[in-house]
This record gives structure tokens, C-alpha cells and sequence, in this order.
């Protein structure tokens, strides 16, 4: 055993990663600035929101995208009750599976809602824009239930 | 295929901080520990591989260390995969259907109690689309536990019936982490972390390494006990959580078949949160008289990168013990089951 | 045309992880000496070798190394580089030499400075000495050892470096 | 060897210091389709895919290979993700190649890729721990050093590097996909070049490159119908010792030598200057051709120089080295080993275009990685062995 003192101390690792995007997420996040969401079709009529370039299924290229949303419904959540740093409120919240109109396959977002009584699989939700979009995912700030 | 056994396990105990040894000094332990214990000379060790991750030690390299532990001189035959030490044992169990080697060693370490866990994980996400939402490891379980949840009135008194029982198991193991008796009630009772999953349904963060010994048929040293390995394959399957259905794991289904996962005893699940358990065993059509995770499994510690190749030497261990005669032993790996490894086990 | 139409071609994605580092055992013990103005190694009980700063083990035999020894500060010049360019998390002045220094008594080279003569000037076999930090500067870091600098010795033949020539 | 292994294809990306006009999917994606189109095949026929790069803190995802996989085809199928510092390129190749030696698989896809530019590989690769002290930067900082180790010891002519450096520059002008090209190019101007790590000066540097990587690799039956000739793997050889010990060689590293030792006893080979035709090595510092030259055993110790100096190591030589251009012209980390293990595959198909070595049977790809400790190599033919 080690009768030396303690040195403990913090260390950071912190970056701002650019990313170049593609044709496909290009796309993606530029219509997303302007409040749309795009999703890839696939031949056989699926359509995968968030987009990609390529079947996940089978790997072959898609390059169709189409709009979808921007309202759907939730296929599942989780309630947040003491979010994280990282987290996009520092608030409760959900964090949602969320199929948007038109789309085949769920979307991760986060859900403002009152609690998680007002959470539900099968509620719909639409998204709140963010006031500044500079085309991220984070140009929707969030999804809240419709009607809301 | 070449006849490969495991000859012989070790690990450092699992625990929340590992104080005293730095991470070369706990590869140096088990692997010294491993060879010893599989009577071959470490001079006839064929082939090494290990299974470690960058980000656990935040920073570049970090594996590299590692080697100063296992005395590579004369230099060896050594190869590293940055996943969990499971896919190490699978490379070298590879090595050897080459016909390259004979015997091989694997070996895995990771010392999460440096960073935060749940955060650091978030760097496994789609960096485009999942990643930049901040979103953390347990969150994203826990809408898998959700979407498990709706379907088939499936219960949390379910998950946390797989809770109690692995850390009641985990009694019977030194060196698990998280042990004891607990009541189902009083944990449901309990606030949520991430709902719908309480603490109980999330597995502890852990630091820890442990090793293999495995050797073809015809290198088996007299005096050894041998386990053999009748079967391994693994599979992945999409990334988007929101592509897949969260309450299968098709991929498991698709590598317990090709392992030949049937007629089993026991099997060590690596299911970090109670509800994958559940899933895993669906997947696996495991019925109710086969034992599931005698040692506790990653309920009761979870180191990563070296939680699923504990599992093969759990399994093990229940077969030196004579308790099993064939076993199942699972390795998953990303986020909700992506990616998941089944070996089948057999006793001489 | 506006510049927010432009297509988006890159996104920025910020992360931060923060690590609780602790050096332990044979690495904690080192910056407590270090702290204090000494030197410390381990001795491999196997191929008798003295690692310094020490690591626990011996890297060629795998062993455990619990012998300590005390190193002293200066040593020779086993080979090294003149940097000329300059880099991100280094702030020293262009151009520097840095050198693999075999301390006295170790039988590993460390990399260090070299200082007090021009960059041109250094050898392989130069004999040099640490300058340290003023002593209320020390902390657990290599850091108190500022520099290396000549010292009035003798070259130390190249044959006479063994391994590390 | 339970079974033969071939390379039935091979593909790679244009190597840039940015390639901003894709994604990591779409870079690692673009070396991935030439390959398959290369061997005649979709992302069907392919059984399982074996994924390599260098630290994931130069593109800041934990396991890309997770997120990768939908990309690759790999949905249903074993993926494994390897990482051996430098050397990965190779060692991913090898174990590539040991799933189809295995005979568990009849077709695999390896994929190898750097995206650099979405960070900086000197940030990368210099975060200080706690308590640590910065004194080099990089991989130049560390290696320089070892060079003057080597200049000392074998007593090169100072020029030996800026040769090595024009000779790997003219090569990469008949390479389309080469990174760095200076059409230009001469003794004067790399020599001019100012320097960086002294002795190693700008132009005998490799860059930082983004670029990918891939091969598909199958057994006999299909390489026997692949319409294009295979490269058979002859033989593959991987060894590592630690970074520093006492006594350690680092200028001609015990575990080089004894992977070339082990893979020449594996493909027959006596003398490898004259069995083998051509050899792509990783030299991502020009010095480092002469030293690998006798680290691999073409020449003997204290002598690599000499070949650089004679011109044997040209395109037109009787031992031509680096005819791609080598890591000095294109330096994507994580592929650069697979580069090199490709270019020998291409030069033994007869695919190697204008840098094709006429009448190329037996070459060499080779990679090392960490501090001069990670080796991986492999031989290739134009023939079964």
C-alpha cells in the first residue's frame, strides 16, 4: 500500500468538432433551418427520418428525400427528472422515439412537456423551433404536445 | 473448425473505484494471474488480444500502456480491438481456426470511475443527428425499457425481479460490486433515475480487467479443465434507435443460432439494465429452468469494456464448479443491444 | 442573396468530458518526490534495470518493480531533435532542443529541454545536469525540472552509451 | 492455413487535407463502393466487415464503427472494429484476412479511414494528462530524435532524406489519388524547405490527410471467379513489444525485424531483396525508408541508405519502394497502413495504373505504429502459394 499523498486533479477534454455533412445531411439541416424536415425514401416506399445515404438494411445508396412532419407520434419516452448538464433544458423533460407523419422509422428528441402524466406513448407532438436555426438538430428546440 | 477451449480466467475484483492499481498494473495482475492458472508457459502463448476504449481514459493511445504489463519481450503477436474484450477472445479464437497459433490470450480493462459514464457514452451516438442532443446512455435505455414496457404488459416489478435476483446472486461472487437482498417492493417504492427506470434497473459504474487463456484441442496441457468453446458469432444491427424495433434483438437471435445456443444450463447475459435481460432471454428462447447470471451480471458490476468477456469467464466458472455442464455466454455492445456476441460453452 | 441561405454544409458539434484523474502508486510516490526536489526510480528485481520515472512494472519482463532508488539529476545526452515549428499545448520559445536524457543511475531516457547553449551546440553523449524551479514553485510535476542544461564533463563516448546508441 | 486467402478488391478515396464534401459515412462509404465495384460484388454478397482507425479523439465519436455499420451494409452481420495506433490500417487487413484464413467467412469487406480535418491530429495527439510535462509536439517531436539515432549509427549522407522525399514526390504524380502533388518538384526545393523537427524538414513530412480505405477479401472459390486477377495473400505477420524499456532498440526495433522474419519464413522467402518485386512501406518521414530497409532485412543494418542513394528503391529500380508515393503523400492515420497492404495487392493484380511496377509478382505491404512498436505486414502474389 501506497502511503503517498493524493494527487488527484481534473482533467478536460473539450473540442468543437467540424463536421462536414454530405449531400444528404447537407440537405437535411438546411431545410431544417428553414422549419422543414426531410426524411430519405427508399424505393420500396420506407422512409428513414433522420435521413441517411444509404439502406440501413441492405447498404444500398438513397439519395430521395421527401418532407415529412413536422407534427407526429411519440413510440416511446422517458422522463427526465433531474436533467444533466448536457441536457437541452435544465428543467424536467422527456426524451422521446418520435415518428414523424409520413415516416417509417422514430426520431430521438427531447418532448417539453407538463410532467410524466402528460407523457404517453401514442400522444402527438410538434416541434418548437428554435428562434436562432443555424442548421443542427438543435434548430428544433424541442417537441411538445399538440394543442399545447 | 479447430476444437478451442478456455483454459483459464482471472480478474482484478470489481469495483467502484479502483484505488490502488493503475491500469498496466491491473492488466499485469490478471494476465499474470491467467496464464498461471492455465499451466502453459507464457513463453507459449501464441497470440494476444485486447479490448479497451480511448474515451474510458480520455485520451489517445491509451492502450498502448497496457502492453508494458503483459512483458512483450521477445516481442509478440498481439492486436487490439476498440470494443469490449468479448470480441478480443472472438479475434483470437479466430487466430487459431487460422491455424496461425495454438494458444492465444485476451484480455480487457477499463477504468470508468475517471470520467462520467452516462456522458462519455453519448460519444458512441451519431455525432449528425443523436450525439449533438446531449442525450446520455441511460436515457437512451430507458426508451428501450418504455418501448419494452407497452408491449405485452410487461411490468417494472418484472425488471425489478431481474434486480433482486442478480444481486442476490451476486452474493455468492467476491468479486462483484453490488450484492445483497433486496425487496421488490422497496425498490419499485423507490424515486425514479430516468423513468421508467429506477436505479436497480441500471448497472453500477465499475472499474476492472480480466483475462483468458483459450488453446486448440491439441495444446490443452495435461491437468488442464478445460471449457470448450462449441459455438461463437456476433452480430450488429442499425444504429437510430428509432430504426429498429427496441423490443427484439434480432441480432442476438441471429448469433445464439449460429452458436448453436440450445440445450444450455446456465447463461451470462450481458444486460446492463434489467429490461435488455429480458429482451436478451426472448431473443435467446431461454426457458425458465435455465439459470441466468449466477454471477449477477452487469446488475452487479459492469466494467466497460470488459463486462461482456466476463461473462465467458463466468460461465466458466459455473462449469469448473460443476454446477453447469453447457452454458451460454453473451457480450453486448452500443447503445439499447446494438451490437451483440453469444458463445456456447461446454465442459470436457 | 443573404448569407443564411447558403447551404448548410458543416455543423460545429462542442463536447466536453471531464475526468477525475489520480496518479496512484508508483506514479503518486514519484511526484511526491518530485515535489520535494528528488528523483526517484525502481529497480526490476528481474533484469536488474531501473526505470526513473517509474511505472510499477518493468515493461520487457512484466513484472512488479517495488525497489526504489534514488536517481540523480544529471545525465547524458542520448540523442534528440531541434524543434522548429510551433505546436497547439507548448509554449516554449523557437527553436528548442529536445533531448533523450539518461539520467545517472537510471537505465531509461527521459525527454527534457535543453537549455543555456544554442540548439546547434547540443551532442549525443553531452553531459548536462537539471536546473529546477525555484523551490516555492514545486508541485508533483516534471515541471520543477525547468530545463537541462551543459555541464563541464566530458563527452561520454558513444560506446560507452550501450543500448542507447 | 485452414484456408486461401485473396484480395478481390480494392478501393480508396481521393486523400485531401479536407474533405469537407462528405461525412465520415459518405468518406468511408466512397473507398467501400470502388472496392465492391472492384470485386464485381453489392453489399449482399458480403459476409462480414472488420473496420480500422486510429484514435477516436481525432473524430470525437467513441466506437464509430457503431454508427458506421448501417453505412457499411452491416446490418445482420459481424462487424469488428480494430485499433493498433499506426499500424491499424495493416493490422485491420490482417484480421480481415484471418476471418477468411479461418474459413468462417467466404467474403469480407475491411474498410480503414481518417477524417483529420474534423479536428487536429496535433491537438489529438498532445492532450496532457494530469501532472504530465509537454515538451514535443506530435509524432515529428517523438520520431526526429530516433533519425539522428539513425544518421549516427549508419552515417547516411545528409541528403539521404530529401532523395528519399523526391523520389516518394515524383512517385505520387502518377498516383490520382495521392494527397500531396508538387509537379514542380526537386532536390533544391525539398532540401530549401524549412525544418521542422531538425533533421526532419517540411517536405520530407507526410501531411494530414482525410481518406479511406477498403478491400474485399474471399476465399479461393471466389477469387478463382472474380473476372479481375487476385493478389493471394502469401503470408501475414504482426508483432509488438512495449513502447520503452531499458535497453530498447528503438531505431531498428526488435519487433520488426521479427515480423519480417516470421512472415518471410511463412511465404517462403529466402532473400527478400530478389524474391520480392516491389514493396509499399509506411514512411510517413522520409529517413524512415532506409531504416525500415533493414529493419525488413533488404539491406543489411547500417546500410538502407545505400539503396535509397543507388536508385534501387526508384520505380525504376530493382527495388522499388513506395510506388504509390507513399504516407509521405497521403497520410490518412488510420488507412495509411491499409494503403500500403493495398498498393501491394494492386501492384501483383496488375491494377496499379501508371505507377505499376511491369511485371510485379511478389510484393510487400507494411505498416508500424505507436513508438516504433507495432508492426504489420503482409505479402502478396500474383500466384497462389
Amino acid at each position: 500500500m501506497s502511503d503517498a499523498p493524493r494527487y488527484s486533479a481534473e482533467h478536460v477534454l473539450r473540442y468543437d468538432y467540424r463536421r462536414s455533412l454530405g449531400p444528404v445531411l447537407a440537405r437535411f439541416f438546411t431545410e431544417l433551418r428553414d422549419q422543414k424536415i426531410l426524411g430519405t425514401q427508399a424505393p420500396d416506399g420506407r422512409v428513414f427520418v433522420p435521413p441517411v445515404e444509404y439502406d440501413p438494411e441492405t447498404g444500398e445508396a438513397l439519395d430521395e428525400l421527401i418532407e415529412v412532419g413536422p407534427a407526429g407520434t411519440v413510440t416511446s419516452w422517458a422522463w427526465v427528472h433531474e436533467p444533466r448538464a448536457q441536457h437541452p433544458f435544465d428543467r424536467p423533460f422527456a426524451w422521446a422515439l418520435i415518428q414523424l407523419d409520413g415516416a417509417t422509422t422514430s426520431l430521438v428528441h427531447a418532448v417539453d412537456a407538463d410532467g410524466p402524466e402528460a407523457m404517453k406513448t401514442g400522444m402527438r407532438v410538434k416541434p418548437r423551433w428554435s428562434a436562432e436555426r443555424i442548421g443542427q438538430i438543435r434548430d428544433i428546440e424541442c417537441f411538445e404536445p399538440e394543442g399545447a | 473448425m479447430r476444437d478451442v477451449a478456455i483454459l483459464s480466467f482471472a480478474q482484478t475484483p470489481y469495483k467502484r473505484r479502483e484505488s490502488e492499481r493503475t491500469e498496466v498494473q491491473m492488466v499485469l495482475s490478471v494476465v499474470t494471474d491467467a496464464v498461471e492458472k492455465s499451466g502453459l508457459p507464457k513463453s507459449d502463448i501464441g497470440f494476444t488480444c485486447s479490448g479497451s476504449s480511448d474515451y474510458l481514459a480520455g485520451q489517445s493511445f491509451a492502450f498502448v500502456g497496457a502492453i508494458d504489463g503483459l512483458g512483450a519481450w521477445p516481442p509478440i503477436a498481439e492486436s487490439h480491438v476498440e470494443m469490449d474484450g468479448a470480441w478480443a477472445l472472438y479475434e483470437a479464437w479466430i487466430k487459431i481456426q487460422t491455424g496461425m497459433c495454438n494458444t492465444a490470450l485476451a484480455f480487457s480493462f477499463g477504468r470508468a470511475s475517471m470520467g462520467s459514464l452516462p456522458e462519455t457514452l453519448n460519444m458512441q451516438l451519431d455525432p449528425y443527428t443523436l450525439g449533438p442532443l446531449g442525450i446520455d446512455s441511460i436515457s437512451m435505455a430507458a426508451l428501450q425499457a418504455r418501448a419494452w414496457l407497452d408491449q405485452d404488459n410487461h411490468t417494472e416489478r418484472q425488471m425489478a425481479e431481474v434486480a433482486v435476483r442478480s444481486r442476490k446472486n451476486a452474493l455468492n461472487n467476491p468479486d462483484a460490486q453490488l450484492k445483497g437482498d433486496f425487496e421488490v417492493e422497496k425498490l419499485l417504492s423507490e424515486p425514479y433515475l430516468i423513468e421508467p427506470l429506477h436505479k436497480h434497473d441500471c448497472p453500477p459504474i465499475t472499474d476492472g480487467a480480466n483475462a483468458v487463456v483459450i488453446a486448440a484441442a491439441d495444446a490443452v496441457p495435461s491437468g488442464a479443465n478445460p471449457v470448450w468453446i462449441r459455438g461463437i458469432d456476433h452480430r450488429i444491427e442499425p444504429h437510430q434507435p428509432g430504426f429498429r424495433d427496441l423490443t427484439q434483438s434480432p441480432s442476438t437471435k441471429l448469433a445464439g443460432e449460429k452458436a448453436g445456443a440450445t440445450r444450455l444450463d446456465i447463461a451470462e447475459l450481458h444486460a446492463p439494465f434489467t429490461h435488455q435481460e429480458l429482451i436478451l432471454r426472448d431473443a435467446l428462447g431461454l426457458d425458465d429452468d435455465v439459470r441466468i447470471n449466477p454471477s449477477g451480471g452487469a446488475l452487479a458490476a459492469n466494467p466497460m469494456m470488459v463486462a461482456g468477456l466476463t461473462r465467458m469467464g463466468e460461465a466458466c466458472r459455473e462449469i469448473w464448479a460443476g454446477r453447469a455442464k453447457r452454458a451460454l455466454a453473451h457480450a453486448t455492445s452500443g447503445h439499447c443491444l446494438q451490437q451483440n456476441l453469444v458463445c456456447v460453452l461446454e465442459g470436457d | 442573396m443573404s448569407e443564411e441561405k447558403s447551404e448548410v454544409k458543416a455543423i460545429v458539434t462542442p463536447t466536453k468530458l471531464v475526468y477525475q484523474f489520480s496518479a496512484i502508486g508508483s506514479h503518486a510516490e514519484f511526484l511526491k518526490a518530485i515535489s520535494e526536489g528528488k528523483l526517484v526510480g525502481e529497480r526490476c528485481p528481474s533484469c536488474k534495470k531501473v526505470y526513473c520515472p517509474p511505472r510499477g512494472i518493468c515493461p520487457r519482463c512484466g513484472v512488479e518493480t517495488p525497489e526504489k532508488v534514488d536517481i540523480d539529476d544529471k545525465g547524458t545526452v542520448t540523442t534528440y531533435c531541434i524543434v522548429r515549428v510551433p505546436s497547439e499545448n507548448i509554449d516554449l520559445k523557437l527553436p528548442y532542443c529536445a533531448a533523450n536524457i539518461l539520467l545517472d543511475r537510471s537505465d531509461m531516457p527521459i525527454m527534457a529541454l535543453i537549455q543555456e547553449c544554442p540548439a546547434e551546440d547540443v551532442r549525443i553523449g553531452m553531459r548536462v545536469e537539471a536546473i529546477w524551479a525555484p523551490e516555492e514553485d514545486w508541485g508533483p510535476t516534471m515541471e520543477n525540472i525547468r530545463y537541462f542544461r551543459p555541464i563541464d564533463e566530458p563527452d561520454v563516448p558513444t560506446e560507452e552509451m550501450g543500448d542507447w546508441y | 492455413m485452414a484456408e486461401r486467402c485473396a484480395v478481390i478488391g480494392v478501393g480508396q478515396t481521393r486523400h485531401e487535407s479536407k474533405r469537407i464534401d462528405v461525412s465520415q459515412v459518405g468518406l468511408v462509404r466512397e473507398a467501400a463502393l470502388r472496392a465492391l465495384e472492384d470485386a464485381e460484388l453489392s453489399w449482399t454478397d458480403i459476409d462480414a466487415v472488420v473496420i480500422g482507425k486510429a484514435p477516436d479523439l481525432f473524430e470525437g465519436v467513441m466506437m464509430p464503427e457503431l454508427f458506421l455499420a448501417d453505412a457499411l451494409g452491416c446490418s445482420g452481420k459481424p462487424m469488428l472494429r480494430v485499433h493498433t495506433a499506426g499500424s491499424v490500417g495493416g493490422s485491420t487487413a490482417i484480421v480481415a484476412a484471418s476471418l477468411v484464413e479461418a474459413g468462417v467467412h467466404e467474403r469480407v469487406l475491411t474498410v480503414s479511414y481518417e477524417k483529420q480535418s474534423e479536428s487536429n491530429a496535433m491537438w489529438a495527439l498532445t492532450i496532457r494528462m494530469p501532472f504530465q510535462q509537454g515538451i514535443v509536439a506530435g509524432a515529428g517531436g517523438f520520431f526526429a530524435p530516433l533519425i539522428r539515432s539513425y544518421m549516427r549509427r549508419s552515417k547516411a549522407p545528409e541528403d539521404t532524406g530529401i532523395r528519399v522525399a523526391l523520389k516518394d514526390r515524383l512517385n505520387a504524380l502518377k498516383n490520382p489519388y495521392a494527397h500531396l502533388k508538387f509537379p514542380d518538384v526537386d532536390f533544391d526545393q525539398i532540401a530549401s524547405s524549412p525544418m521542422l523537427w531538425d533533421p526532419i524538414r517540411y517536405l520530407e513530412t507526410c501531411p494530414s490527410s482525410d481518406g479511406a480505405c477498403a478491400m474485399v477479401l474471399s476465399s479461393e472459390k471466389p477469387a478463382k471467379q472474380a473476372s479481375k486477377t487476385p493478389a493471394w495473400v502469401h503470408a501475414t505477420s504482426m508483432r509488438t513489444e512495449p513502447t520503452m524499456f531499458a535497453g530498447r532498440d528503438q531505431v531498428n526495433p526488435q519487433a520488426g525485424k521479427d515480423a519480417a522474419k516470421d512472415l518471410y519464413a511463412k511465404a517462403g522467402i529466402t532473400d527478400p531483396r530478389k524474391q520480392i518485386d516491389c514493396a509499399e512501406i509506411y514512411v510517413p518521414f522520409s529517413w524512415f525508408e532506409p531504416m525500415w530497409l533493414e529493419n525488413l532485412g533488404f539491406a543489411p543494418e547500417g546500410e538502407g541508405w545505400k539503396m535509397t542513394y543507388e536508385g534501387a528503391t526508384a520505380l525504376d529500380g530493382d527495388m522499388p519502394i513506395n510506388m504509390s508515393g507513399g504516407v509521405l503523400s497521403s497520410n490518412p492515420i488510420g488507412a495509411s497502413g491499409m494503403l500500403r497492404f493495398a498498393e501491394a495487392a494492386n501492384q501483383v493484380r496488375g491494377e496499379a495504373g501508371e505507377h505499376q511496377v511491369d511485371g510485379a509478382k511478389v510484393a510487400l505491404g507494411h505498416a508500424y505504429g505507436g513508438g516504433s512498436q507495432y508492426f504489420s505486414m503482409w505479402i502478396v502474389g500474383a500466384e497462389p502459394r
